[in-house]
């Protein structure tokens, strides 16, 4: 690819065609759509082309089996990366404009330009008002979301994972139904008051590299500095593990990240507001928005903080356990399938931090794997979710059925995404249940029996929602529903034929996944070795 | 010397915030904040001459400018106030608390 | 020298609580007239000759004239003075102490630039050593105006020259600035169609109802009274 | 055997299916019926082809070389080390073969049946996509030589069960019952991939050696067996030694995948259920195939069970257990298809006892045989089931050899043979329960269930019968019935014809005059004798043997005797003797499959739920949204305090701002210790 700065052209791309969109008169809302689609193509374009250079180049750098210290001195970073580009930013607090990608965030750069492409499909260009300040959202989200899979600078990371919020809080407040405007409040102050956390935390640690004399915010070179232990402040209660600053760091950013992912219990947002957020929101909200928690865990979380990261370990995977059991049992109890979709994800999601915490590379490229296999099943059951609402007027489930009659093409559709959705092997779903446990399982037995009880759950809700909709016999509302539309099965239909395609053959994924991981996963073992020095270790999860 | 110098601006500028803070007419405000821009002028200008750097001048005629163009647009706020026949007096200017 | 710079800074001081303290708001304009005044002189002794004529030209000519053409124009009345219970008050003229004090003490005790200063201590930051023994690593120990050494190639020039190279883009944009400022300012100040009660003929005929959404397509940009923010559906 | 060829075929009989659904599935409605029948059968019927040129080519193979693994592309691989790499492997040796004879062989059978039972039928393309579909994942499922791959066919055929099962969607009976199998298979799947993690975190000793290639000696040092290669598990096996606790536990997480998909107890109760489907689908998937594919699984699995004694006698028992409990409930059933189904969980039970105490090939036979005439019990029942308009009740049926001879007779040679009496079952269930006598975990007490079985299966076997067929008719209905069309018969007669003839020549269980033809054991054994697979089963002597067979098939005489007295001639009142206050509890419970429909929906389903309506009502608001509340409420109190501040006039704003700013300013300059 040579030195041509393609991070810094698929970052600016879509905020470049937001610009550009402003040109374009209000009424024309054909040329509106049109150019906001091009834009996701070209970036949808330029992406693959960034990850199949992912896929079929070496990384640079990485640091092949040794202690940091001695790579360090021999010019090696931490992270094994494939492309990077770095520029000074702000040279006097020595944060730097430093992005790359790896095998990490490659495949879910990967989705953040899929779901976007979609969702800018899906834009109903005629009912949309202001759709030129929707699609400028949008491509202004976009940009956001690039950034904070290519950022290698924690400020930089910041800024754009503030900077997300600005579009979304606008497309979340304008448009959506009349349940918004609480949803909405809801979800910023919940996503803010995680980020300030996670701001205190990246302050801290610049403080930290400052003390020995590096002057940073640059994920590498903070890799690459070991962080001074910090005595302890014993709590009250001695069986309480006590809290060094680093586990308080960590747990800053795992608060951000776990608001975002979520986590039960950060999670009472999300039903809310997928409730209330119009389709193509949603699309990219729940498609990628919220797969970046689980990024920003896996790529500064349990790697920047490796001994919290294994201390509080037994914490956080009890939290994905009963996150995915959690959300099970909640979809079965509600009757709205938009909610049903969304306590769904809330189980869905804890899977990718049950493999995160596992702490282990299958559980680690289980959850890379399962972030995409979230996204495109997320974004094909919102979908379908909303167009049955606009055909149906309704969301309650025991107001439809027997849906199938007159809908063939959305009963298969619909039928191959809830089969990925409650992890039917031989499709992606499988793929990524199937790694994630096998990590958990790798850490300890019971979880993966508990996830297991989880994917006999999802078997039930899936079923229920589907054949809710599409089995007996159609009431009044369903009886007269017509079939998808052509540009609307054309948009279901990839989604449906890479769940089955990539369930057959995920090789693609973790081949790309694994060049990174290792190093992942070396950077979080480096917490478990030394664990011992850290005062009262006895929840360090050394059970292998 | 210099430090007389930047004890003066100081002063100018906290005498500057006393007008915004205790008079009421938009105008004599408007006046005050003229004189905090002055107060910032004068340090710039006095760590000019004693960094022997002209740096500090050019600033110094960026803030005239600045200032001189918020003038402009602060009075024809005022006449614009005016003439919707409000009293002039910033106390009534209270829209934000809506 | 230093003591007519000190004379100036003690009548720019007075001056300066003339503008706050005069009853009338005319005198306050005058009173900062004066005070610009003196700083365009204080501007001189510092042999800064270009600012010292844009202060004068700027300020006590354009700003001041139209200040003094304002207050003629609205004839603002006196307002009651403030009483010295005001809490405001009070926190002003503690401001002013705090302010006198901490630059006072800064000044007095030195802000000094020291290469040798790491990141080792928090009064250390990015090069500047703050704090104690300030006076003595002070390059100048006395405080003059080696005008001749300093502007040898002309004040007006030197500065002429940084303005239109270094600073050439700030420049511009500063231009910029004073032409938006100047456009803002004429929108702000015109005579509006209902102002001059016209009736609603000046106002656009009410779209056809079948219009609507392309009438809610362009309305923000039509009017500038639309509020800025308004729900979606 | 030629590694290409192997691929090549065994890829044909993966494509061909899997090609005929998607032909059926995009294009059959525009297309119509004609193509779908065709090209559903044709592709099936080619499939059966390619199976048979396999067993040609194994037949003919040098001994020693039965047995043939080939990869046919990278599934997934996750780094090197102890990281999952899994491989799309395919072995061909005799027991996949034999699998694949019966899903094709049968499958094709029924496929043309179909085509005559589904003529009306307007989703016929959505059915025949679905039926070759199932084929593509149960041959899938048998030819699999690595456990993740052999899950995904697990999966797929439960698939095209649920599909099946809830193929008449407007049914309320039939999604519930679609959405149980499934659940029930998802459980299995969930057991399967926990052996499957325990396999791969213990098992295990060597790096991963790709099969025909070179591969250096084992470096040291244990390594999880990350590719979870069937004849890589086999060949650890035994690192973990014999009754290992681990081994037993794999064991019997696979017996749990076994059971869920061989509907044995407890998670028997969806095959019932499943009878929503179309008959042929009964035939196919509920009978003849899928169900069996537990006891497959089993036998697959052999080398870990040979080793786990503690976990194939558990399979032995609740093998023999859902036995005599599906035997019992079968007696009272009204369904026909309700019947048979449970005839198929009594008979698969004794298969899984089979495969339990060692004797796979018994079992393998018995799976065959089975499918034959249980295949044809189905078919024969979607005859009369069609000719009765959908009505499957048995008590509006009678008298319907008059007016369907060749279903009749047909049906009459399946029911002999699943009873036990000349036919088919004579050999095949006398063989698997000679192996009883001297196997498994207690081996009297569970030959004598066995053999007590045999008494309920001739009692079930011929009041279904008798009931169906024979006296006066007992409805309109049953009174206009006439007989099939012939592409419904001609696999009927087909599968009697095999069902008949199949026991006499490919295997008897005893020596009768030192003759005794065993073709069964000597296709299959090799597989089951191999040098990394401990002890086998012994095989019953001769004498005993021949004791076994006669008590055994006097049993079932007795049982059909006893059956065509009651149900045929009629002059046996047995039921009275249940009608009195002594045993009336006895036909209750069995016509109420011993309440365990009731059992679990009381619980499981709605604990279930109630627990979803408690988190819905209570914890999410109160505990979920409550801690959340609880943080912001501080806010919110300390706002309130602040909003006196909030007076509107921006000069009240510029006071506090000020404030802060000086008082910042003053506290930066002493904390940085300028005042001296």
């Amino acid at each position: 690819m040579g030195s041509f700065p393609w991070l810094t052209v698929i970052l600016l791309l879509p905020a470049a065609g937001a610009v550009v969109l402003q040109l374009i008169p209000g009424r024309r809302t054909d040329a509106i759509k049109g150019w906001t689609v091009a834009v996701v193509v070209a970036e949808a374009v330029l992406v693959g082309m960034v990850v199949f250079n992912v896929a079929t180049t070496p990384a640079q750098g990485g640091c092949p089996g040794g202690p940091y210290a001695r790579c360090a001195a021999i010019g090696l970073l931490p992270l094994p990366m494939h492309l990077q580009e770095q520029a000074p930013w702000i040279t006097a607090i020595g944060a730097s404009y430093h992005l790359g990608v790896d095998g990490v965030s490659a495949w879910i750069l990967a989705l953040n330009a899929g779901v976007f492409l979609v969702a800018a499909l899906v834009v109903p260009r005629l009912t949309t008002e202001r759709l030129k300040l929707f699609c400028g959202l949008m491509l202004l989200t976009e940009t956001a979301t690039t950034g904070v899979l290519v950022s290698l600078d924690l400020l930089l990371f910041y800024l754009f994972w503030e900077g997300m919020l600005i579009p979304l809080y606008f497309l979340l407040a304008f448009y959506g139904n009349e349940n918004r405007g609480r949803a909405t409040l809801k979800f910023v102050i919940y996503t803010v008051a995680g980020s300030l956390l996670m701001l205190l935390a990246i302050i801290y640690l610049h403080f930290q590299a400052l003390n020995q004399g590096v002057n940073t915010f640059d994920l590498e070179t903070l890799l690459q500095t070991p962080l001074a232990q910090q005595s302890a402040v014993p709590l009250p209660f001695s069986s309480v593990p006590t809290l060094t600053p680093q586990m308080w760091a960590f747990l800053a950013f795992a608060v951000a990240f776990a608001i975002k992912l979520p986590m039960v219990p950060f999670h009472t947002w999300l039903p809310d507001l997928y409730e209330s957020a119009p389709a193509p929101v949603l699309v990219f909200f729940a498609g990628v928005v919220s797969k970046l928690g689980a990024y920003g865990f896996i790529r500064f979380g349990i790697t920047l903080f490796s001994h919290p990261a294994h201390q509080l370990q037994p914490l956080l995977v009890a939290l994905a356990v009963l996150g995915i059991l959690y959300g099970a049992v909640m979809v079965l109890s509600q009757t709205d399938i938009k909610r049903m979709v969304a306590y769904a994800s809330v189980s869905h999601m804890s899977f990718i931090a049950l493999g995160i915490f596992s702490l282990d590379q299958n559980g680690i490229n289980g959850a890379l794997i399962q972030i995409v296999n979230h996204g495109i099943i997320i974004v094909g059951l919102f979908l379908i979710a909303d167009w049955v609402e606009a055909r149906t007027g309704t969301r309650d489930i025991r107001e439809m059925a027997g849906m199938e009659r007159r809908t063939p093409w959305l009963y298969a559709m619909f039928l191959v995404i809830t089969l990925a959705a409650l992890g039917l092997p031989g499709t992606l779903g499988f793929v990524g249940e199937l790694t994630t446990m096998l990590g958990a399982f790798q850490y300890f037995w019971l979880l993966a029996v508990l996830a297991g009880v989880g994917v006999v759950l999802a078997s039930w809700y899936m079923l229920r929602l589907h054949q809710g909709l599409m089995h007996e016999a159609p009431t009044p509302r369903t009886e007269k529903v017509r079939d998808l539309r052509l540009r609307e099965g054309l948009v279901l239909a990839p989604l449906a034929a890479l769940l089955i395609f990539l369930g057959v053959y995920p090789h693609p994924i973790g081949a790309v996944t694994s060049q990174s991981v290792p190093a992942v996963v070396r950077l979080a073992d480096a917490g478990q070795v030394t664990a011992h020095d850290v005062p009262l270790s006895h929840t360090s999860g050394a059970q292998r | 010397m210099f430090p007389y110098i930047l004890l003066t601006a100081g002063f100018l500028f906290a005498v500057g915030v006393l007008g915004v803070l205790i008079r009421r007419n938009p105008l004599v405000v408007f006046m005050s904040i003229e004189l905090m821009l002055n107060a910032v002028n004068l340090v710039l200008v006095g760590y000019s001459s004693y960094l022997n750097s002209e740096e500090g001048q050019i600033f110094a005629f960026m803030v005239i400018v600045v200032a001189a163009a918020e003038v402009v647009v602060g009075l024809g706020l005022l006449t614009r106030v005016f003439r919707i026949g409000r009293e002039l007096d910033v106390d009534d200017l209270d829209e934000m608390q809506q | 020298m230093n003591g007519l710079l000190m004379a100036l800074l003690i009548l720019v001081a007075v001056s300066a609580l003339g503008v706050v303290f005069a009853p009338q708001t005319i005198y306050s304009a005058l009173s900062l007239v004066v005070t610009v005044g003196l700083l365009a002189v204080i501007f001189l002794v510092l042999n800064a000759q270009f600012l010292f004529a844009v202060q004068l030209i700027v300020y006590a000519g354009a700003v001041m004239v139209l200040f003094v053409f304002i207050i003629a124009l609205l004839d603002p009345a006196s307002e009651e003075r403030a009483r010295l219970t005001d809490p405001r008050l009070v926190l002003g003229v503690l401001a002013i102490a705090g302010i006198c004090a901490a630059v006072f003490i800064a000044a007095r005790n030195g802000v000094t630039y020291d290469t040798s200063c790491t990141h080792q201590a928090v009064s250390c930051m990015h090069g500047y050593r703050v704090g104690s023994g300030g006076g003595a690593a002070d390059p100048y120990h006395t405080f003059g105006f080696p005008a001749a050494q300093v502007n040898a190639a002309g004040n007006v020039q030197t500065v002429a020259n940084q303005l239109f190279h270094t600073y050439v883009l700030p420049f511009e944009i500063t231009s910029l600035l004073l032409l938006v400022a100047a456009i803002g300012a004429v929108y702000l100040t015109r005579r509006t169609s209902t102002a001059t009660g016209r009736g609603g003929a000046a106002r656009p005929a009410r779209p056809a109802p079948d219009d609507l959404p392309r009438e809610s397509a362009e309305a923000p940009r039509e009017t500038g009274e639309r509020p800025l923010v308004t729900g979606g559906r | 055997m030629n590694p290409t060829v192997i691929a090549g075929l065994s890829a044909t009989i993966l494509l061909l299916p899997i090609l005929g659904s998607a032909l059926c599935g995009f294009l059959g409605v525009p297309l119509g019926r004609r193509f779908v029948n065709w090209v559903g059968t044709v592709s099936i019927g080619l499939a059966f082809a390619a199976v048979l040129v396999l067993l040609a080519l194994l037949l003919h193979a040098p001994q020693g070389h039965q047995s043939s693994t080939v990869v046919l592309w990278n599934w997934l691989s996750l780094g090197a080390g102890s990281n999952l790499g899994v491989s799309v492997n395919v072995t061909v040796d005799a027991l996949s073969v034999w699998m694949l004879l019966v899903i094709t062989g049968v499958g094709f059978l029924i496929h043309v049946y179909s085509v005559g039972y589904m003529e009306h039928d307007p989703g016929v393309a959505r059915f025949f996509s679905y039926m070759n579909f199932f084929i593509f994942a149960m041959a899938l499922l048998v030819l699999a030589a690595n456990m993740v791959i052999l899950i995904i066919g697990w999966a797929g055929v439960a698939l095209a069960s649920y599909l099946l099962i809830g193929f008449w969607h407007d049914r309320r009976s039939a999604a519930v019952a679609a959405r149980k199998a499934m659940i029930t298979q998802v459980i299995g799947d969930v057991a399967l991939v926990l052996a499957a993690f325990l396999i791969f975190v213990n098992l295990g000793t060597a790096p991963y050696c790709p099969p025909g290639a070179h591969c250096p000696a084992a470096a040291g040092g244990a390594q999880h067996l990350h590719t979870l290669n069937l004849p890589q598990i086999f060949a650890h096996a035994s690192s973990l030694g014999p009754n290992s606790p681990t081994l037993t536990i794999i064991c019997i997480l696979i017996a749990i995948g076994a059971f869920a998909k061989s509907a044995q107890f407890p998670l028997h109760t969806w095959l019932p259920d499943a009878m929503e489907g179309p008959t042929p689908v009964s035939a196919l998937i509920h009978a003849a195939t899928m169900v069996t594919a537990g006891v497959y699984l089993i036998a697959r699995f052999h080398p870990l069970f040979d080793l786990a004694p503690v976990a194939a006698g558990m399979v032995a028992s609740v093998g023999m257990g859902t036995s005599i409990m599906a035997g019992f409930i079968a007696l009272s059933q009204t369904d026909i298809k309700r019947v048979i189904a449970y005839s198929t969980m009594s008979q698969i039970g004794l298969m899984i006892f089979a495969v339990g105490i060692g004797a796979y090939a018994a079992g393998l036979y018995h799976l065959m045989i089975h499918a034959f005439f249980k295949a044809l019990l189905f078919l024969a029942a979607g005859n009369v089931i069609h000719t009765m308009h959908d009505e499957q009740d048995i008590r509006q049926m009678g008298g319907l050899q008059a007016r369907m001879r060749i279903t009749a007779w047909s049906f009459l040679v399946g029911s002999l043979a699943l009873g036990g009496f000349l036919f088919g079952g004579m050999f095949s269930k006398e063989d698997l329960l000679g192996f009883g006598t001297v196997n498994g975990p207690a081996a009297p007490a569970l030959y004598i269930v066995g053999v007590a079985v045999n008494v309920l299966t001739g009692l079930y076997a011929f009041r279904l019968y008798g009931v169906t067929f024979t006296g006066e008719p007992r409805s309109d209905l049953a009174r206009h019935a006439h007989e099939a069309r012939r592409v419904m018969l001609i696999p009927v007669v087909i599968l009697a014809a095999l069902a008949a003839v199949a026991g006499w020549v490919l295997q008897w269980p005893v020596t009768i005059a030192g003759f005794r033809p065993a073709f069964v054991d000597a296709f299959l054994n090799p597989v089951f004798h191999t040098a990394v697979s401990g002890p086998i089963a012994h095989e019953p002597g001769a004498g005993l043997a021949g004791i076994g067979f006669v008590i055994g098939t006097g049993l079932s005489v007795i049982g059909i005797a006893v059956a065509l007295r009651i149900w045929v001639r009629r002059d046996l009142d047995a039921p009275a003797w249940f009608r009195g206050p002594i045993l009336g509890w006895l036909p209750r419970l069995s016509f109420h499959k011993l309440y365990i429909d009731e059992l679990y929906d009381a619980l499981l389903v709605r604990p279930g739920y109630a627990l979803a309506r408690v988190l819905r009502r209570t914890v999410e608001p109160e505990v979920m949204d409550g801690w959340v509340r609880g943080v912001t409420g501080v806010a919110t109190d300390f706002s309130a305090g602040i909003r006196s501040v909030q007076t509107g006039l921006i000069r009240d704003y510029a006071s506090i701002m000020v404030f802060f700013a000086v008082a910042f300013t003053v506290a930066l300059i002493i904390a940085a210790g300028l005042v001296h």
